[in-house]
């Protein structure tokens, strides 16, 4: 199965994932970068840190991809997603997904980013000036699709 | 009784001060009686009324019975990726 | 203003077009690649080649940019467009739409490939092995906005 | 008589063998009235009933005045960017 799948330490390259899922079939690539922002809720943030389930999270990126080869008939994805701390401006998930049309390329990042939020056992703890917060995200029930 | 290990993620871990607790369930316990157990052994988890849970790296829901063996069982609160 | 419009000819470089929208504040960049196809209406193509009204078209490309704006709320936007011939597998245009929050990214890049689709004032030539063909779009009116 | 260049892009310019036209036009005629003018000088536009036409860099109807001095005109086959 082509597709590029990994959870893990690192500064994440855009260039990587677009390589990953380019060829000359394909005639859309539509990506999603993921940014560490230095504000939330009104609050200056100074870094960002994720922690993942590592080998659930890689499985549950998989799953991701097979989801979006059966909606949109494309099996040119790339999902990556940096763990550890990421510094303001730096991209925290990279998501690449070509097609040979613009409909199903777009589609299925824009799935990927919303389905990664919502089921993929990865936590992001937000570091102020003075202390730092895990953010918990609304989902009640992940299994619920 | 079946020994079990129970993987703790990001808040959760903080609030054990471990990655991870041994706990030991009676054979043909549920994943939220595992859950129960942990909470009366780690006060500071004790209002963690409703964590995700996963076995063997899959979600599963309170009433999954836990596999013969302990598989590998996770609990966790929202995740927040992306 | 903020935003980085061109038509020419060169290599189209997608890491240009991030830098230019990146930001700390931005939590959120997407990304959209034309990519220069091996196949249309199942025939092969070896090349693609693109003419422009040169001026009316980057004045166009500002004006979707102003459109992003004004509709989802970013003023961090690139659109790069190529001119000539483009290879197979090389990009011809790279759309970049950066903002707080995915939402108005990605919905404000979406709306720019459909947009420069619909009014750009440029033209796609497919070469086959023998003899080429202008592909002509379906808007009837590029005035009706 | 006002005179006008009409600038042409892809097929159209393939069609007349040229990226441009010149074209003279009586006072307060509008853009259509010119490219019926350009059909005729050219019989290769000749069956090109409604093109897509720009005044000054901005799509424009046929029933267009144009501007005094000639201004930039522009005729093209439907676009096909991206």
């Amino acid at each position: 199965m082509p597709g590029l799948y990994r959870v893990g330490e690192g500064k994440l390259d855009l260039a990587e994932a677009v390589r990953a899922v380019a060829g000359p079939d394909r005639g859309a690539i539509s990506t999603f970068l993921g940014m560490a922002r230095d504000h939330h809720a009104g609050r200056r943030v100074i870094r960002l840190e994720y922690e993942a389930y590592r080998p659930m999270a890689e499985a549950t990126l998989r799953t991701i991809g097979a989801e979006i080869e059966q909606r949109f008939g494309t099996p040119h994805i790339a999902i990556l997603h940096r763990l550890g701390v990421v510094g303001i401006g730096e991209a925290s998930v990279i998501i690449a997904v070509a097609a040979a049309h613009r409909r199903e390329a777009i589609e299925g990042c824009r799935f990927a980013i919303e389905r990664l939020k919502a089921i993929a056992p990865i936590w992001k703890k937000e570091h102020y000036e003075h202390g730092s917060i895990w953010i918990e995200g609304a989902s009640p029930d992940p299994t619920a699709t | 009784m079946t020994k079990c290990t129970v993987l703790l993620f990001a808040r959760y871990a903080e609030l054990a001060g471990a990655p991870s607790l041994e706990v030991e369930v009676p054979e043909g316990a549920t994943l939220g009686d595992l859950w129960d157990r942990v909470r009366k052994m780690v006060p500071a988890l004790r209002d963690e009324t409703r964590p995700l849970l996963a076995c063997d790296r899959a979600y599963a829901r309170p009433d999954t019975a836990i596999p013969v063996g302990g598989g590998e069982i996770a609990a966790f609160p929202p995740v927040s990726g992306g």
